[in-house]
Protein backbone atom coordinates (compact mmCIF):
# COMPACT_ATOMS: atom_id res chain seq x y z
CA UNK A 1 0.00 0.00 0.00
CA UNK A 2 1.21 3.34 -0.85
CA UNK A 3 0.01 6.65 -0.13
CA UNK A 4 1.32 9.57 -2.57
CA UNK A 5 0.59 13.33 -3.04
CA UNK A 6 2.36 13.02 -6.69
CA UNK A 7 -0.03 12.08 -9.84
CA UNK A 8 -0.09 8.10 -9.86
CA UNK A 9 1.52 6.31 -12.62
CA UNK A 10 -0.42 3.49 -13.46
CA UNK A 11 1.87 1.96 -16.46
CA UNK A 12 4.81 2.40 -14.18
CA UNK A 13 3.41 0.40 -11.69
CA UNK A 14 2.09 -1.88 -13.73
CA UNK A 15 5.75 -2.75 -14.55
CA UNK A 16 6.17 -3.41 -11.12
CA UNK A 17 4.28 -6.42 -10.93
CA UNK A 18 5.57 -8.04 -14.20
CA UNK A 19 6.56 -12.01 -13.62
CA UNK A 20 6.70 -14.54 -15.95
CA UNK A 21 4.82 -16.83 -14.36
CA UNK A 22 2.21 -14.41 -14.86
CA UNK A 23 -0.96 -14.90 -17.75
CA UNK A 24 -3.08 -12.37 -16.26
CA UNK A 25 -3.22 -8.22 -15.17
CA UNK A 26 -5.80 -7.01 -13.83
CA UNK A 27 -5.68 -3.11 -13.06
CA UNK A 28 -8.50 -0.83 -11.56
CA UNK A 29 -8.48 3.28 -11.72
CA UNK A 30 -10.48 5.60 -10.08
CA UNK A 31 -10.64 9.32 -11.69
CA UNK A 32 -12.08 12.14 -10.78
CA UNK A 33 -15.40 12.31 -12.25
CA UNK A 34 -16.98 15.44 -13.51
CA UNK A 35 -20.27 14.52 -11.67
CA UNK A 36 -21.14 13.11 -8.88
CA UNK A 37 -25.21 12.61 -7.98
CA UNK A 38 -26.11 15.15 -10.19
CA UNK A 39 -23.72 18.32 -8.90
CA UNK A 40 -20.94 19.08 -11.77
CA UNK A 41 -17.35 18.71 -9.46
CA UNK A 42 -14.84 20.87 -9.78
CA UNK A 43 -11.79 19.64 -8.04
CA UNK A 44 -11.83 16.87 -5.26
CA UNK A 45 -9.37 17.17 -2.38
CA UNK A 46 -8.61 13.59 -0.50
CA UNK A 47 -7.71 13.83 3.17
CA UNK A 48 -5.64 10.77 4.36
CA UNK A 49 -4.79 9.88 7.81
CA UNK A 50 -1.55 7.99 6.49
CA UNK A 51 0.02 5.43 9.15
CA UNK A 52 -3.30 4.07 9.68
CA UNK A 53 -4.02 4.06 5.88
CA UNK A 54 -1.02 2.21 5.00
CA UNK A 55 -1.18 -0.38 7.18
CA UNK A 56 -5.17 -1.08 7.01
CA UNK A 57 -4.02 -1.26 2.88
CA UNK A 58 -1.40 -3.41 3.80
CA UNK A 59 -3.58 -5.58 5.44
CA UNK A 60 -6.38 -5.39 2.42
CA UNK A 61 -3.62 -6.96 0.32
CA UNK A 62 -2.92 -9.55 2.92
CA UNK A 63 -6.58 -10.47 2.57
CA UNK A 64 -6.16 -10.59 -1.30
CA UNK A 65 -3.34 -12.60 -1.16
CA UNK A 66 -4.62 -15.20 1.46
CA UNK A 67 -8.45 -15.26 -0.38
CA UNK A 68 -6.63 -15.96 -4.28
CA UNK A 69 -3.31 -17.64 -5.69
CA UNK A 70 -1.74 -14.41 -6.55
CA UNK A 71 1.66 -13.50 -7.65
CA UNK A 72 1.46 -9.66 -7.09
CA UNK A 73 -0.80 -7.14 -5.61
CA UNK A 74 -0.38 -3.37 -5.10
CA UNK A 75 -2.94 -0.46 -4.66
CA UNK A 76 -1.72 3.10 -4.43
CA UNK A 77 -4.05 6.35 -3.36
CA UNK A 78 -3.34 9.94 -3.92
CA UNK A 79 -3.67 12.66 -0.95
CA UNK A 80 -4.55 16.33 -1.41
CA UNK A 81 -6.37 18.60 -4.06
CA UNK A 82 -6.75 16.29 -7.44
CA UNK A 83 -8.50 17.81 -10.67
CA UNK A 84 -10.73 15.95 -12.93
CA UNK A 85 -9.63 13.05 -14.97
CA UNK A 86 -7.17 12.61 -12.44
CA UNK A 87 -6.69 9.23 -11.22
CA UNK A 88 -7.27 8.82 -7.09
CA UNK A 89 -6.39 5.38 -6.52
CA UNK A 90 -4.88 2.63 -8.58
CA UNK A 91 -4.83 -1.44 -7.80
CA UNK A 92 -2.99 -4.03 -9.87
CA UNK A 93 -3.19 -7.75 -9.55
CA UNK A 94 -1.25 -10.17 -11.57
CA UNK A 95 -1.89 -14.12 -11.02
CA UNK A 96 -1.56 -17.14 -12.77
CA UNK A 97 -5.36 -17.28 -14.29
CA UNK A 98 -7.66 -14.43 -14.77
CA UNK A 99 -10.59 -15.69 -12.22
CA UNK A 100 -8.49 -14.39 -9.16
CA UNK A 101 -6.95 -11.67 -10.98
CA UNK A 102 -10.67 -10.26 -11.49
CA UNK A 103 -11.38 -11.33 -7.89
CA UNK A 104 -8.80 -9.95 -5.83
CA UNK A 105 -8.72 -6.56 -7.97
CA UNK A 106 -12.16 -5.99 -7.03
CA UNK A 107 -11.72 -6.90 -3.49
CA UNK A 108 -8.88 -4.87 -2.35
CA UNK A 109 -10.85 -2.03 -4.18
CA UNK A 110 -14.21 -2.91 -2.09
CA UNK A 111 -12.35 -2.97 0.60
CA UNK A 112 -10.21 -0.09 0.69
CA UNK A 113 -13.15 2.56 0.19
CA UNK A 114 -14.99 1.43 3.42
CA UNK A 115 -11.94 0.58 5.40
CA UNK A 116 -9.14 3.32 4.74
CA UNK A 117 -9.34 6.61 6.58
CA UNK A 118 -9.68 8.34 3.73
CA UNK A 119 -12.19 10.73 3.18
CA UNK A 120 -13.02 12.93 0.24
CA UNK A 121 -14.58 16.77 -0.04
CA UNK A 122 -15.89 17.63 -3.50
CA UNK A 123 -15.39 21.02 -4.73
CA UNK A 124 -18.87 21.99 -7.09
CA UNK A 125 -18.98 24.23 -10.35
CA UNK A 126 -21.46 26.25 -7.92
CA UNK A 127 -19.06 27.07 -5.32
CA UNK A 128 -20.19 24.96 -2.61
CA UNK A 129 -18.46 22.05 -1.23
CA UNK A 130 -18.87 19.10 1.00
CA UNK A 131 -17.35 15.91 2.19
CA UNK A 132 -18.59 13.08 0.61
CA UNK A 133 -20.50 10.50 3.09
CA UNK A 134 -21.12 12.59 5.65
CA UNK A 135 -25.02 13.30 5.62
CA UNK A 136 -25.04 13.82 9.32
CA UNK A 137 -21.34 15.18 10.38
CA UNK A 138 -23.18 18.24 11.15
CA UNK A 139 -21.16 20.19 8.68
CA UNK A 140 -22.48 23.12 6.22
CA UNK A 141 -23.19 22.15 2.86
CA UNK A 142 -23.11 18.34 3.67
CA UNK A 143 -26.36 17.61 2.10
CA UNK A 144 -25.05 14.21 0.50
CA UNK A 145 -26.96 11.07 0.55
CA UNK A 146 -24.82 7.99 1.03
CA UNK A 147 -22.49 8.27 -1.67
CA UNK A 148 -22.46 6.15 -4.97
CA UNK A 149 -18.70 6.58 -5.95
CA UNK A 150 -16.67 4.81 -8.72
CA UNK B 1 -14.06 8.25 36.58
CA UNK B 2 -12.62 11.16 34.34
CA UNK B 3 -9.74 9.99 31.97
CA UNK B 4 -7.15 12.53 30.02
CA UNK B 5 -8.09 11.59 26.58
CA UNK B 6 -5.78 13.01 23.41
CA UNK B 7 -8.49 12.81 20.52
CA UNK B 8 -7.73 13.67 17.45
CA UNK B 9 -10.21 14.76 14.83
CA UNK B 10 -10.67 14.15 11.17
CA UNK B 11 -12.40 15.63 7.98
CA UNK B 12 -15.72 17.12 8.84
CA UNK B 13 -14.97 16.60 12.72
CA UNK B 14 -12.14 18.45 12.68
CA UNK B 15 -13.76 21.21 10.73
CA UNK B 16 -16.60 21.05 12.64
CA UNK B 17 -14.19 21.57 16.22
CA UNK B 18 -12.01 23.59 14.75
CA UNK B 19 -8.91 22.07 15.73
CA UNK B 20 -7.17 18.58 14.68
CA UNK B 21 -6.39 17.50 18.81
CA UNK B 22 -7.76 18.35 22.19
CA UNK B 23 -7.01 16.46 25.41
CA UNK B 24 -9.94 16.50 27.15
CA UNK B 25 -10.99 14.97 30.57
CA UNK B 26 -13.81 12.56 30.29
CA UNK B 27 -16.12 10.18 32.28
CA UNK B 28 -15.53 7.43 29.23
CA UNK B 29 -14.85 3.35 29.84
CA UNK B 30 -15.15 2.86 25.98
CA UNK B 31 -14.18 4.08 22.79
CA UNK B 32 -17.81 4.76 22.11
CA UNK B 33 -18.66 7.11 25.33
CA UNK B 34 -16.21 9.23 23.80
CA UNK B 35 -17.73 9.81 20.77
CA UNK B 36 -20.79 10.56 22.87
CA UNK B 37 -19.39 12.79 25.41
CA UNK B 38 -17.35 15.13 22.40
CA UNK B 39 -20.78 15.26 20.62
CA UNK B 40 -20.97 18.61 20.98
CA UNK B 41 -17.07 19.05 19.50
CA UNK B 42 -17.43 17.00 16.63
CA UNK B 43 -20.91 17.81 15.75
CA UNK B 44 -21.84 14.31 14.58
CA UNK B 45 -25.72 12.69 14.60
CA UNK B 46 -24.14 9.52 12.18
CA UNK B 47 -25.00 6.47 13.50
CA UNK B 48 -21.88 4.94 15.21
CA UNK B 49 -21.45 2.01 12.69
CA UNK B 50 -20.96 4.80 9.87
CA UNK B 51 -17.67 6.30 11.86
CA UNK B 52 -14.81 4.23 12.64
CA UNK B 53 -12.15 4.47 15.64
CA UNK B 54 -8.97 4.11 16.77
CA UNK B 55 -6.71 4.02 19.52
CA UNK B 56 -2.99 4.87 19.83
CA UNK B 57 -3.04 4.41 16.22
CA UNK B 58 -4.56 1.16 16.09
CA UNK B 59 -8.03 0.59 14.58
CA UNK B 60 -10.08 -0.34 17.21
CA UNK B 61 -14.05 -0.68 18.19
CA UNK B 62 -17.06 1.01 19.65
CA UNK B 63 -16.95 -0.61 22.62
CA UNK B 64 -13.37 -0.85 22.64
CA UNK B 65 -11.90 0.26 26.49
CA UNK B 66 -10.18 3.51 26.82
CA UNK B 67 -7.36 3.96 29.21
CA UNK B 68 -6.11 7.44 30.77
CA UNK B 69 -3.76 8.95 28.85
CA UNK B 70 -5.15 6.99 25.63
CA UNK B 71 -5.23 9.16 22.10
CA UNK B 72 -8.52 8.19 20.51
CA UNK B 73 -9.22 9.41 16.73
CA UNK B 74 -12.64 9.85 15.56
CA UNK B 75 -12.86 9.21 11.68
CA UNK B 76 -15.83 10.02 10.29
CA UNK B 77 -17.40 8.21 7.22
CA UNK B 78 -14.66 7.50 4.84
CA UNK B 79 -15.11 7.76 1.23
CA UNK B 80 -11.33 6.38 -0.16
CA UNK B 81 -11.11 5.97 -3.95
CA UNK C 1 -11.69 -4.45 -31.91
CA UNK C 2 -8.09 -4.68 -33.47
CA UNK C 3 -5.55 -7.66 -34.23
CA UNK C 4 -2.27 -6.35 -34.30
CA UNK C 5 1.32 -8.19 -35.40
CA UNK C 6 2.89 -5.42 -33.34
CA UNK C 7 3.34 -5.38 -28.75
CA UNK C 8 0.39 -4.08 -27.20
CA UNK C 9 1.21 -0.85 -25.34
CA UNK C 10 -1.48 -0.93 -23.22
CA UNK C 11 -0.71 2.57 -21.35
CA UNK C 12 -0.99 4.24 -24.67
CA UNK C 13 -4.70 2.33 -25.11
CA UNK C 14 -5.90 2.97 -22.13
CA UNK C 15 -5.52 6.78 -22.46
CA UNK C 16 -7.83 6.58 -25.50
CA UNK C 17 -10.74 5.84 -23.40
CA UNK C 18 -10.19 8.74 -20.80
CA UNK C 19 -13.14 10.90 -20.45
CA UNK C 20 -14.46 13.76 -18.30
CA UNK C 21 -17.39 11.70 -17.42
CA UNK C 22 -15.51 8.23 -16.28
CA UNK C 23 -14.97 7.28 -12.38
CA UNK C 24 -13.76 3.85 -13.15
CA UNK C 25 -11.25 2.25 -15.34
CA UNK C 26 -11.03 -1.60 -15.97
CA UNK C 27 -7.97 -2.98 -17.83
CA UNK C 28 -7.16 -6.56 -18.24
CA UNK C 29 -3.70 -8.02 -19.77
CA UNK C 30 -3.17 -11.69 -20.91
CA UNK C 31 0.34 -12.37 -20.80
CA UNK C 32 2.10 -15.05 -21.50
CA UNK C 33 3.09 -17.58 -19.22
CA UNK C 34 6.51 -19.41 -19.01
CA UNK C 35 4.10 -22.90 -18.08
CA UNK C 36 0.65 -24.33 -18.65
CA UNK C 37 -0.71 -27.23 -17.83
CA UNK C 38 2.82 -28.56 -15.61
CA UNK C 39 4.70 -28.00 -18.90
CA UNK C 40 7.40 -25.26 -19.61
CA UNK C 41 6.39 -23.24 -22.55
CA UNK C 42 8.73 -21.42 -24.49
CA UNK C 43 6.81 -19.23 -26.55
CA UNK C 44 3.50 -19.33 -28.46
CA UNK C 45 2.04 -18.36 -31.51
CA UNK C 46 -1.23 -17.47 -32.22
CA UNK C 47 -3.25 -17.95 -35.52
CA UNK C 48 -5.80 -15.61 -36.23
CA UNK C 49 -8.71 -15.02 -38.85
CA UNK C 50 -8.83 -11.55 -39.48
CA UNK C 51 -12.21 -10.69 -40.64
CA UNK C 52 -13.98 -12.54 -38.77
CA UNK C 53 -12.41 -12.14 -35.66
CA UNK C 54 -12.67 -8.74 -35.80
CA UNK C 55 -16.52 -8.51 -36.34
CA UNK C 56 -17.14 -11.03 -33.96
CA UNK C 57 -15.08 -8.82 -31.78
CA UNK C 58 -16.85 -5.85 -32.23
CA UNK C 59 -19.84 -8.00 -31.48
CA UNK C 60 -19.39 -8.65 -28.26
CA UNK C 61 -18.19 -5.37 -27.55
CA UNK C 62 -21.63 -3.86 -28.84
CA UNK C 63 -23.10 -6.57 -26.61
CA UNK C 64 -21.19 -4.86 -23.60
CA UNK C 65 -22.23 -1.68 -24.49
CA UNK C 66 -25.79 -2.84 -24.38
CA UNK C 67 -25.89 -5.22 -21.34
CA UNK C 68 -23.87 -2.71 -19.07
CA UNK C 69 -23.76 1.43 -18.98
CA UNK C 70 -20.20 2.19 -20.27
CA UNK C 71 -18.53 4.77 -21.49
CA UNK C 72 -15.78 3.02 -24.02
CA UNK C 73 -14.83 -0.59 -23.88
CA UNK C 74 -12.07 -1.42 -26.38
CA UNK C 75 -10.36 -5.09 -26.94
CA UNK C 76 -7.22 -5.43 -28.85
CA UNK C 77 -5.37 -9.49 -29.94
CA UNK C 78 -2.23 -9.92 -30.80
CA UNK C 79 -1.64 -12.26 -33.83
CA UNK C 80 2.23 -13.75 -35.15
CA UNK C 81 4.73 -15.28 -32.36
CA UNK C 82 5.05 -14.05 -28.97
CA UNK C 83 7.31 -14.60 -25.95
CA UNK C 84 7.35 -15.15 -22.45
CA UNK C 85 5.89 -12.06 -20.75
CA UNK C 86 4.08 -10.37 -23.70
CA UNK C 87 0.66 -9.23 -23.84
CA UNK C 88 -1.55 -11.28 -26.02
CA UNK C 89 -4.85 -9.63 -25.24
CA UNK C 90 -5.72 -6.39 -23.71
CA UNK C 91 -9.29 -5.33 -22.73
CA UNK C 92 -9.94 -1.53 -21.25
CA UNK C 93 -13.40 -0.13 -20.34
CA UNK C 94 -14.42 2.76 -18.38
CA UNK C 95 -17.56 4.10 -17.04
CA UNK C 96 -19.14 6.19 -14.60
CA UNK C 97 -19.13 3.66 -11.84
CA UNK C 98 -16.54 0.60 -10.71
CA UNK C 99 -19.82 -2.23 -11.08
CA UNK C 100 -20.05 -2.25 -14.82
CA UNK C 101 -16.42 -1.52 -16.01
CA UNK C 102 -15.44 -4.73 -13.46
CA UNK C 103 -18.52 -6.79 -15.51
CA UNK C 104 -17.87 -5.46 -18.59
CA UNK C 105 -14.09 -6.16 -18.73
CA UNK C 106 -15.08 -9.94 -17.49
CA UNK C 107 -17.76 -10.50 -20.09
CA UNK C 108 -15.36 -9.08 -23.14
CA UNK C 109 -12.67 -11.20 -22.02
CA UNK C 110 -14.92 -14.47 -21.50
CA UNK C 111 -16.46 -13.96 -24.70
CA UNK C 112 -13.49 -12.93 -26.82
CA UNK C 113 -12.15 -16.39 -25.83
CA UNK C 114 -14.71 -18.59 -26.62
CA UNK C 115 -16.35 -16.65 -29.88
CA UNK C 116 -13.29 -15.59 -31.60
CA UNK C 117 -11.77 -17.98 -34.07
CA UNK C 118 -8.07 -17.79 -32.68
CA UNK C 119 -5.54 -20.75 -32.16
CA UNK C 120 -2.81 -20.73 -30.06
CA UNK C 121 0.50 -23.17 -30.88
CA UNK C 122 2.26 -23.28 -27.49
CA UNK C 123 6.23 -24.60 -28.42
CA UNK C 124 7.54 -26.40 -24.67
CA UNK C 125 11.01 -26.12 -23.79
CA UNK C 126 11.41 -29.98 -24.41
CA UNK C 127 10.84 -29.21 -27.86
CA UNK C 128 7.50 -30.10 -29.18
CA UNK C 129 4.38 -28.33 -29.72
CA UNK C 130 0.79 -28.46 -29.79
CA UNK C 131 -2.48 -26.20 -30.42
CA UNK C 132 -4.13 -25.30 -27.38
CA UNK C 133 -7.98 -26.79 -26.45
CA UNK C 134 -7.61 -29.38 -29.53
CA UNK C 135 -7.32 -32.99 -28.04
CA UNK C 136 -8.99 -34.57 -30.45
CA UNK C 137 -7.96 -32.29 -33.33
CA UNK C 138 -5.74 -35.94 -34.39
CA UNK C 139 -2.72 -33.62 -34.80
CA UNK C 140 0.79 -34.77 -33.92
CA UNK C 141 1.82 -33.58 -29.76
CA UNK C 142 -1.62 -32.82 -29.40
CA UNK C 143 -1.79 -34.19 -26.31
CA UNK C 144 -3.68 -31.39 -23.87
CA UNK C 145 -7.10 -31.69 -22.04
CA UNK C 146 -9.34 -28.50 -22.14
CA UNK C 147 -6.95 -25.83 -21.49
CA UNK C 148 -7.34 -23.57 -18.37
CA UNK C 149 -5.75 -20.23 -19.77
CA UNK C 150 -5.30 -16.73 -18.64
CA UNK D 1 -26.84 -34.15 -54.70
CA UNK D 2 -23.30 -33.05 -55.13
CA UNK D 3 -22.35 -29.54 -54.52
CA UNK D 4 -18.81 -27.36 -55.01
CA UNK D 5 -17.78 -26.40 -51.92
CA UNK D 6 -14.63 -24.41 -50.97
CA UNK D 7 -13.57 -25.53 -47.61
CA UNK D 8 -10.66 -23.54 -45.43
CA UNK D 9 -8.94 -25.23 -42.83
CA UNK D 10 -7.45 -23.36 -40.08
CA UNK D 11 -5.08 -24.19 -37.55
CA UNK D 12 -4.67 -27.77 -36.65
CA UNK D 13 -7.13 -28.75 -39.58
CA UNK D 14 -5.13 -26.62 -41.86
CA UNK D 15 -1.58 -28.69 -40.88
CA UNK D 16 -3.49 -31.92 -40.92
CA UNK D 17 -5.16 -31.39 -44.06
CA UNK D 18 -1.57 -29.96 -45.89
CA UNK D 19 -3.46 -27.31 -47.07
CA UNK D 20 -5.57 -24.19 -46.01
CA UNK D 21 -8.05 -24.44 -49.28
CA UNK D 22 -9.25 -26.91 -51.38
CA UNK D 23 -12.62 -27.04 -53.62
CA UNK D 24 -14.22 -30.24 -53.26
CA UNK D 25 -17.50 -32.00 -54.67
CA UNK D 26 -19.42 -33.53 -51.50
CA UNK D 27 -23.27 -34.41 -50.91
CA UNK D 28 -24.17 -32.01 -48.54
CA UNK D 29 -27.19 -30.21 -47.05
CA UNK D 30 -25.41 -28.07 -43.75
CA UNK D 31 -22.57 -27.50 -42.82
CA UNK D 32 -22.05 -30.50 -40.55
CA UNK D 33 -22.60 -32.95 -43.47
CA UNK D 34 -19.90 -30.64 -45.05
CA UNK D 35 -17.59 -31.39 -41.63
CA UNK D 36 -18.32 -34.95 -41.45
CA UNK D 37 -17.57 -35.75 -45.49
CA UNK D 38 -13.86 -33.75 -44.65
CA UNK D 39 -13.14 -35.88 -41.56
CA UNK D 40 -10.22 -37.44 -43.36
CA UNK D 41 -9.18 -33.92 -44.44
CA UNK D 42 -9.35 -31.60 -41.04
CA UNK D 43 -8.26 -35.50 -38.96
CA UNK D 44 -10.93 -34.28 -36.05
CA UNK D 45 -12.81 -35.92 -33.68
CA UNK D 46 -14.08 -32.97 -31.69
CA UNK D 47 -17.34 -33.10 -30.87
CA UNK D 48 -18.88 -31.27 -33.77
CA UNK D 49 -20.11 -28.42 -30.45
CA UNK D 50 -15.98 -27.90 -29.66
CA UNK D 51 -15.59 -26.55 -33.13
CA UNK D 52 -17.13 -23.55 -34.81
CA UNK D 53 -18.14 -23.24 -38.61
CA UNK D 54 -18.34 -19.81 -40.78
CA UNK D 55 -20.10 -19.87 -44.17
CA UNK D 56 -18.80 -17.06 -46.86
CA UNK D 57 -16.99 -14.52 -43.98
CA UNK D 58 -20.39 -14.96 -41.65
CA UNK D 59 -20.14 -17.17 -38.58
CA UNK D 60 -22.27 -19.87 -39.01
CA UNK D 61 -24.46 -22.97 -37.26
CA UNK D 62 -23.50 -26.63 -38.27
CA UNK D 63 -26.84 -26.72 -39.48
CA UNK D 64 -27.21 -24.08 -41.28
CA UNK D 65 -27.49 -25.09 -45.45
CA UNK D 66 -24.79 -24.62 -47.78
CA UNK D 67 -25.51 -23.86 -51.07
CA UNK D 68 -23.21 -24.85 -54.62
CA UNK D 69 -20.42 -22.21 -54.87
CA UNK D 70 -20.23 -21.73 -51.05
CA UNK D 71 -16.82 -20.94 -48.80
CA UNK D 72 -17.25 -22.94 -45.54
CA UNK D 73 -14.52 -22.52 -43.10
CA UNK D 74 -14.10 -25.16 -40.37
CA UNK D 75 -12.44 -23.56 -37.04
CA UNK D 76 -10.62 -26.24 -34.42
CA UNK D 77 -11.52 -25.41 -30.78
CA UNK D 78 -10.66 -21.57 -30.34
CA UNK D 79 -8.47 -20.49 -28.13
CA UNK D 80 -7.97 -16.92 -27.66
CA UNK D 81 -6.14 -14.98 -24.88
Amino acid sequence: MDITKDPIEPDRLRDELIDDRAGAYVGFEGWIRNHNEGQDVLRLEYEVYVPLALSEGDKVIAEAKKKFPLLHAECVHRSGSLEIGECAVWVGVTSAHRDEAFAACRYIIDQVKVRLPIWKKEHYVDGHSGWVNCERCAEHGQLHPEAVSP
Amino acid sequence: MSKSITVRYFAGFREHAGTDQETVSVAASTAGDVFAALKHRHGSTEPLGHCKVAINDEMAEWDSAVNDGDTVLLFPPVAGG
